[in-house]
């Protein structure tokens, strides 16, 4: 009786379960449904409303609708957590039915009635089987490795190496094809990521490529076309006096490249769009910023671009134009010129002459030495220089040597050519930074030095032999002002490092510094007494020359990127407008005359006699009375 | 009814004394400013951030505490009490405690594989709970059976309370199916250990009914696994559970394992169909004895080809790795990255989309996937060998046994239940 | 026959769950899965080619952590603040000195004679170009955010995120007035400051443009601390700004027309000075999804410089 | 009988020797795994630095709603007006209309405090983790509102199942006394 109450309740609760479950089921379908979060026709409806704001209707039915789904699916979610809350109670009352309904069973003793199989054949019959398990495993493990077996580790692998895939399905000769462009598609990417890094390599490789092949031939012919006829034209090396150069503009930057001119009776005052005192004005055929340099009655300049380089001889009494040197075919030379920036261009250097030659230098590295009639006397290219702005160091001669300072990031040097062949006589390695001052050569009392300016090292060197005398670490940055030498005394600087005063002697030690007011492109000027700074950014500044002590400064509008130039107790400046701001050399700020040009001034002033020569943007000027 | 006030009850019903101080821990308090948040002149006060404390450290070493416990009692219901009725109420404990309270989670099954883990990952770091919940019930086993099947694991206790009516398997079966836990502890092993995915958790059936919640399939496996052991009485210990291959091992040396009779067999063969697990040896009848000769040339056969099916199993084994490979997240971005299967149905999935901003590049992640299969590729040849091994071993002591004259327990598949001691009419 | 049945049907339910255990588990499909919950403002990103008036010309990578704030002196020297240093470039690109300067450069304005001032947080620094520090005024309060500053020759103005004012100091560094407070005596509403960003600039006529990034207005103020007119615009299309602070950062070309940039929406546009939309420097699709904090800068030849610090780099646009 | 009286010695020896080899080999495995463990609790935790909203964790929790919640900061938040992470983007009018609401659930209250300033606060068990008001919280504003694993709710399984779908690696254990991690904080 009792037994048959419970097996009543667990055939109920087995019933109520199973209905239950069901009804759960389809609750639980339907929350998948009904869920607020799919509802596209909610998201629908917003968008439309987005676009028609003012659609009343459409809003309340947005906010019925939501409500409504909200409703539905709360619904859902508790008659689901109900029932399984419901599911579980009688899935209880089931097992503990039938427990009692079992357990109430007294157990029979199942005694042996059929005949049991033998002990042995059921381990035989056992044995089988598992044998025949383990050999659906292995038939298992083989099918699906057959089915899907891709070679994936190796695949990685390869591809990790960045190594192409080769295509399997492709007829061997395609698939070579395919390979050969796909490694040529990677060696490309390779090549192009590190853009600023890699291009000069590529054009390094490129002249390596080319020299066996074209440039050899022609650098023999040159080489035998030239020096047979060097030696006829090589006058006895005369040793130009000093004065004689003094009383020139041989090189940037006056003579020795050290600020100062020696001459008399100088312009003041001029205007150049009304032409008051301008004696001439001629245009310059090719772009650069090289300052003009003047040898008696001549005047020369270079101008480049991408594919020319030509040097000009104008007639200093006229202005007309004398001669043009096109530069071209010069041994090593590189056929497409390096990349440089447009503020520096070219022909950045200045030309020197030492009365018998002018030399020229250009941003491929090409020098080379004309006479005073424009043919050329020799010509060989330094190696392109590896600079990202381009080459900008001017040049310099002593006695039979031509000084250039080439300071770049594949190397860095000072060397001297012999003036007459172009051979090199010495060469100096320094380890420095690229470097855009030029190079300044000056007696300091017992010798000749040749001082250069360059992150870290201010350093000095025999110009006999290259020896380096002296040198400083104290610079950084990319430097582009010259130093300047006055008394003794060595001033360096440069924009974001310091300004530097070196005090020659025994050995070079600083005498002072200061970094308040520092020059980026225009190099300074100095007397005993004083040192004067023009900023590239329109300040003039006069220090102390030995104390470092701030005497004046003035502002101006117009930044500066031309040096000065002292002569006498005046100081020339031009701002990057063209006016030329005349002062007196003192501890007392006293502008003498602001004189324009109605021309962007960017180099700096040559002075000869009685006269000044400007570069300015387009055209050469003759400033005088 | 919010989940809080349901675990309340649960543990009420449980443990009672041991009333949750859970969440009483308060707010963190280290908020400190980013940025000034506006201040405001009507004096309105800025509510805390809801950040709900986890469950109390404290209260997993009373988890570790429990399960020592209960472990203790259900030994000693085994051993000294010999009480069906003790064990009965010892699993629906069990069931409340570790099922319904603690959800599952972590049950000493999926523990194997945070030790797996934490072994082959010096990076993972396991709490010494998780190690407690491991080692514990193996070194029980080892001393007194599989006492922890019996009744401590809510896993094998809900499937005890279905087996409503159990039919004994052929023996065929029953051997055969019962080799499929090495191959699935094998796999958990190399999953947990290639750091790939926790198996034994992801197709815990039970775990869904206990919480009460889970995924449709993972419910309707449960459900599945309930019906069935209706009438094959637990199924997932026998032919699925990879902690019970361990336990197996264990119980075999187990020092005192429970036995049929108190005292000794009068061969009354009562007990012979009473063990729904088949884990009951019969006596091995004396004539068996003369064929014994056969028998040795069959087992001498069998063991020498051991390391043949070794060879054959790691062979296998090492085929599939890669297949096996192909479930690691990371190989299954490389490959579709491979194939340039940038986007299906125009969707980038958010796989290859994450993995682009993440800025590794696609070479690492190439050699990081080539270092993944070729883990599998090694774990595929000791997974293959070992589950050869035991093919092997399975083979050959189907061929020799020990002469037996009782009944007694298989003391590796016993799961210590002890409704065979009912059906023993002999008195202590 | 009824329990063999049975067990057949057990083993069969056995041996499919084992089924779908391997299935789901081995399961091959290619990844793919849509995010239902997609927050999606893609269709404000879509930016039509004919109101995009500019174009990026150049673009130096900066290198350094935390890159932070962005200033151009009178020579279009291009100023970098990062995490503990500053980087000057040329116009051109080309690093010409970096220092460091010890602390996070919030903020930098380089006035006409070439100083640096600095924004470190709760105080300014003035440096030269060569790294030396000139001065350090007093540090304000712990809750201060230097996030602009701008000069003229005789009045310095800082804005202050943390403290949602505007100072107005001497070039020496005497503090003359706050400016914008919220004063409610004074019916002053105050500057809403969800987050750090909280530009200002001195216009053509020297007066103070302020944005109020938490109303999207744009607030001018005579020198006085008076405020003398004020532009506002909300919307998420190209005419206006949106979400919680917006626009970040400001900068005004010769013409006296606004140039901002937005972060939700990473777009760089054009107002006129009375507040109309006039043209997109750079839509969205220029940026990394997420950017922040584009600082931006004009030049004396009014390219405007952008400070991507997701892409690392000053991006410098010029008109098409 | 003495024979196998032997026998059963011999084996019961070779048991005790397998025994406790097996327990040594258990302990030594268990120590070796014991000094690399870090000692308390783990817990499950997102974070949110790496997190993209991607939406999964309202789908793969085997909770649902799930135990990832949007757990307001507010010590970040900003209190605007025009909360990118309530609003619905382009939204004209800013109020609490139905269509106007990001969230799909209505899990975010809106309440006024003072001109101009509004508290946002969430109803826990509305919200069901879907990120899509953090991602218009982290666009627009200070990033206040982030997901977080909601300890109250999370099962702390042995493997999270979120964690196994999150295509970010979001997801890892983290020591019980460090329960939450928020960004920028």
């Amino acid at each position: 009786m009792k037994m048959d109450l419970w097996k009543g309740i667990a055939i109920l609760a087995a019933v109520f379960m199973l209905l239950v479950s069901l009804l759960t089921i389809v609750n639980y379908l339907q929350i998948q449904r009904a869920d607020p979060i799919h509802t596209e026709t909610i998201n629908l409806l917003v968008d439309r409303l987005n676009q028609n704001p003012q659609d009343v209707s459409l809003r309340d039915q947005i906010r019925e609708l939501d409500l409504l789904v909200r409703k539905a699916y709360f619904t859902n979610q508790w008659q689901v957590r109900t029932g399984a809350y419901l599911l579980l109670i009688s899935l209880a009352v089931f097992i503990i039915a039938m427990q009692i309904v079992e357990g109430r069973k007294k157990p029979q003793p199942e005694l042996e009635t059929e005949e049991t199989e033998g002990f042995l054949s059921i381990q035989k019959n056992t044995r089988r089987w598992v044998a025949v398990g383990g050999g659906v495993l292995v038939t298992t493990a083989l099918l699906l490795t057959y089915l899907t077996h891709s070679e994936l580790e190796n695949r990685f692998e390869l591809a990790a190496q960045g190594k192409p895939e080769v295509e399997k399905q492709l007829p061997a000769k395609d698939s070579v094809v395919v390979v050969q462009n796909k490694q040529a598609d990677v060696s490309k990417q390779a090549e192009v990521v590190p853009v600023p890094e890699v291009l000069p390599n590529v054009e390094e490789s490129k002249e390596v490529e080319k020299k066996p092949v074209e440039v050899q031939p022609k650098q023999i012919a040159e080489n035998e076309k030239i020096e047979p006829e060097s030696p006829k034209k090589t006058e006895p090396s005369k040793t130009i006096s000093e004065q004689t150069l003094k009383n020139n503009f041989p090189s940037f930057r006056g003579y020795g490249g050290n600020g100062v001119s020696f001459k008399e009776n100088l312009p003041l005052h001029w205007d150049g769009p009304s032409g008051e005192n301008v004696l001439w004005k001629t245009e310059i055929p090719l772009h650069g910023y090289n300052s003009p340099i003047v040898w008696e009655d001549k005047v020369f300049l270079t101008g480049a671009n991408d594919e020319r380089q030509e040097v000009y001889c104008f007639n200093g009494n006229t202005g007309v134009l004398v001669w043009t040197a096109v530069i071209d075919n010069i041994p090593g030379s590189p056929a497409v010129s390096p990349e440089v920036t447009p503020d520096t261009g070219h022909a950045a250097p200045t030309m020197c002459t030492d009365g018998t030659h002018v030399y020229a230098i250009f941003s491929t590295g090409d020098v080379v030495a004309l006479d005073m009639s424009g043919s050329i006397v020799w010509a060989r290219n330094l190696g392109v220089p590896r600079n990202h702005y381009g080459h900008s160091s001017s040049l310099l001669t002593y006695e039979d040597k031509l000084l250039i300072q080439y300071d770049h990031s594949n190397e860095a040097k000072v060397m001297a050519l012999n003036t007459q062949t172009g051979e090199t006589l010495w060469s100096t390695a320094r380890k420095v930074k690229v470097s855009w001052a030029s190079p300044v050569l000056v007696n300091t009392g017992s010798q000749m030095e040749l001082i250069l300016n360059a992150d870290p090292l201010v350093a000095s060197y025999n110009p006999e032999t290259g020896e380096e005398l002296w040198q400083l670490k104290c610079m950084m940055g990319e430097v582009g002002p010259s130093v300047v030498y006055a008394d003794g005394v060595v001033f360096a600087m440069n924009e974001y490092a310091s300004l530097v005063a070196i005090q020659l002697g025994e050995q070079a030690t600083i005498l002072w510094e200061d970094d308040e007011f520092l020059s980026d492109v225009p190099s300074p000027v100095a007397t005993d007494q004083y040192l004067f700074v023009a900023t590239s950014y329109g300040v003039l500044v006069c220090y102390d020359a030995k104390t470092g002590e701030k005497y004046w400064e003035q502002e101006y509008d117009d930044g500066f990127y031309s040096s000065m130039m002292m002569n006498g107790d005046h100081i020339y400046l031009i701002d990057k407008r063209g006016i030329t701001h005349i002062f007196k050399a003192s501890n007392v700020f006293e502008e003498i005359a602001a004189s324009p040009l109605g021309e962007a001034v960017y180099t700096t002033p040559a002075m000869g006699d009685k006269s000044i020569y400007i570069r300015a943007e387009k055209h050469l000027y003759r400033i005088g009375m | 009814m919010s989940r809080h006030v349901k675990q309340r009850i649960v543990s009420w019903m449980a443990l009672g004394c041991l009333l949750a101080v859970l969440c009483s821990f308060g707010m963190d308090a280290s908020a400190q400013q980013r940025f000034p948040k506006p201040e405001f002149e009507n004096g309105h006060t800025q509510p805390p951030t809801f950040t709900p404390a986890p469950r109390a450290d404290f209260m997993e070493v009373v988890d570790v505490f429990v399960l020592i416990l209960s472990l203790s009692v259900v030994t000693w219901l085994v051993l000294n009490k010999r009480s069906r009725k003790g064990v009965f109420w010892a699993s629906i404990f069990s069931i409340f405690y570790f099922g319904f309270y603690r959800e599952g989670c972590v049950c000493s099954v999926g523990s194997l594989q945070n030790v797996t883990l934490a072994l082959f990952h010096t990076g993972y770091q396991i709490p010494y709970t998780v190690i407690a919940f491991f080692v514990i019930p193996l070194i029980y086993t080892l001393f007194f059976g599989r006492t922890f099947c019996a009744a401590v694991c809510p896993l094998g206790a809900i499937q005890d309370l279905v087996a409503l009516k159990p039919y004994s398997l052929k023996s065929w079966v029953e051997k055969t199916l019962g080799l499929f836990p090495v191959v699935y502890l094998g796999l958990a092993i190399l999953y947990a250990a290639t750091a790939t995915d926790f198996v034994i958790c992801r197709y815990d059936p039970f775990i869904g009914i206990y919480r009460m919640e889970g995924s449709f399939n993972m419910l309707v496996l449960g459900a599945a696994f309930l019906l069935a052991g209706v009438f094959i009485a637990r199924p997932y210990c026998r032919f699925f559970c990879p902690y019970g291959v361990l336990l197996n091992l264990a119980s075999r040396v187990s020092r005192r394992h429970m036995t049929i009779t108190p005292s000794t067999c009068i061969q009354c063969k009562l007990c012979e169909h009473s063990c729904p697990y088949g884990a009951i040896e019969k006596p091995v009848p004396a004539h068996t004895k003369e064929k014994r000769s056969g028998l040795v040339n069959n087992a001498i056969f069998l063991s020498l080809i051991i390391p043949v099916l070794i060879l054959i199993g790691g062979y296998a084994g090492s085929l599939l790795h890669e297949s096996l490979a192909k479930v690691n997240p990371t190989v299954r971005l490389a490959e579709q990255l491979l194939n340039e299967v940038e986007t299906v149905d125009g969707i980038i999935p958010l796989e290859i989309e994450a993995f682009r901003s993440s800025g590794q590049s696609l070479e690492s992640l190439y050699a990081e996937a080539a270092g993944i299969i070729q883990q599998f590729y090694i774990g595929g040849w000791i997974l293959g060998g070992i589950v050869g091994l035991i093919f092997g071993i399975t083979l050959a002591r189907l061929t020799i046994y020990r002469y037996r004259k009782d009944y007694e327990p298989n003391k590796g598949r016993c799961l210590s239940c002890t409704r065979c001691m009912d059906f023993c009419p002999v008195e202590e | 026959m009824n329990k063999r049945l049975l067990l057949i049907f057990a083993l069969i339910l056995l041996l499919a769950s084992l089924w779908f255990m391997l299935s789901d588990f081995f399961d091959d499909e290619p990844l793919t899965t849509t995010n239902p919950y997609e927050y999606n403002i893609d269709n404000y990103k879509i930016v039509d080619s004919s109101v995009i008036a500019w174009k990026e010309t150049m673009n130096i990578p900066v290198t350094g952590d935390t890159i932070r704030s962005l200033g151009v002196d009178q020579q279009d020297n291009i100023y970098v603040g990062t995490f503990h240093k500053l980087l000057i470039y040329s116009k051109e690109g080309h690093l010409k000195n970096s220092f460091d300067v010890g602390g996070k450069v919030y903020s930098l304005f380089v006035n006409r004679s070439g100083k640096i001032f600095l924004g470190m947080k709760d105080h300014i620094e003035i440096w030269n170009r060569s790294g030396r520090k000139l001065q350090s005024w007093d540090a304000l309060n712990s809750k201060s955010i230097i996030t602009s500053i701008h000069c003229s020759d005789e009045l310095v103005y800082v804005a202050d995120a943390g403290n949602r004012v505007v100072y107005q100091y001497k070039p020496e560094g005497m503090l003359q007035m706050r400016i914008g407070e919220k004063d409610s005596t004074k019916g002053s509403p105050g500057f809403v400051i969800p987050s750090p960003y909280f530009d200002l600039l001195q216009g053509r006529d020297d007066e103070l443009w302020v944005v109020n990034p938490g109303r999207h207005q744009f607030e001018a103020y005579n020198e006085k601390g008076q405020m003398i007119s004020s532009w506002k615009k909300t919307s998420m299309q190209l005419d206006g700004f949106s979400g919680c602070c917006n626009p970040t950062h400001m900068a005004m070309l010769s013409t006296g027309d606004f140039v901002t940039s937005e972060k939700g929406i990473e777009r760089i546009k054009i107002h006129r000075p009375d507040g109309s939309f006039a043209e997109v420097v750079a839509p969205p699709e220029a940026f990394e999804e997420g950017t922040v904090g584009l600082d931006l800068a004009v030049d004396s030849e009014d390219r405007i410089l952008v400070l991507d610090k997701f892409k690392g780099a000053v991006r410098i646009f010029e008109r098409k | 009988m003495e024979a196998e009286e032997k026998k059963y010695n011999r084996r019961e020896f070779v048991n005790t020797g397998i025994r406790f080899s097996i327990a040594l080999g258990l302990g030594g495995v268990a120590a070796l795994v014991a000094k690399r463990s870090a000692g308390g609790e783990l817990v499950w935790q997102l974070d949110p630095s790496k997190c993209i909203q991607c939406g999964r964790c309202a789908t793969s929790c085997v909770s649902s709603p799930s135990a990832v919640k949007c757990i307001h900061v507010y010590d970040m938040c900003g209190y605007c007006d025009l909360c990118g992470g309530y609003f619905r983007p382009g939204t004209k009018d800013l109020t609490t209309a139905a269509e106007n609401q990001l969230c799909p659930t209505a899990a975010i209250k809106r309440s006024y405090i003072e001109e101009p300033f509004f508290e946002y606060s969430i109803d826990e068990d509305l919200c069901i983790g879907c990120g899509k008001c953090v991602k218009g919280c982290g666009a627009f504003g200070n990033g206040s509102l982030q997901l977080q694993v909601s300890h109250n709710i999370c099962l702390n399984c042995n493997e999270c199942a979120i964690a196994r779908d999150c295509p970010t690696d979001a997801f890892s254990r983290v020591s019980s006394d460090k329960a939450y991690s928020f960004k920028g904080f």
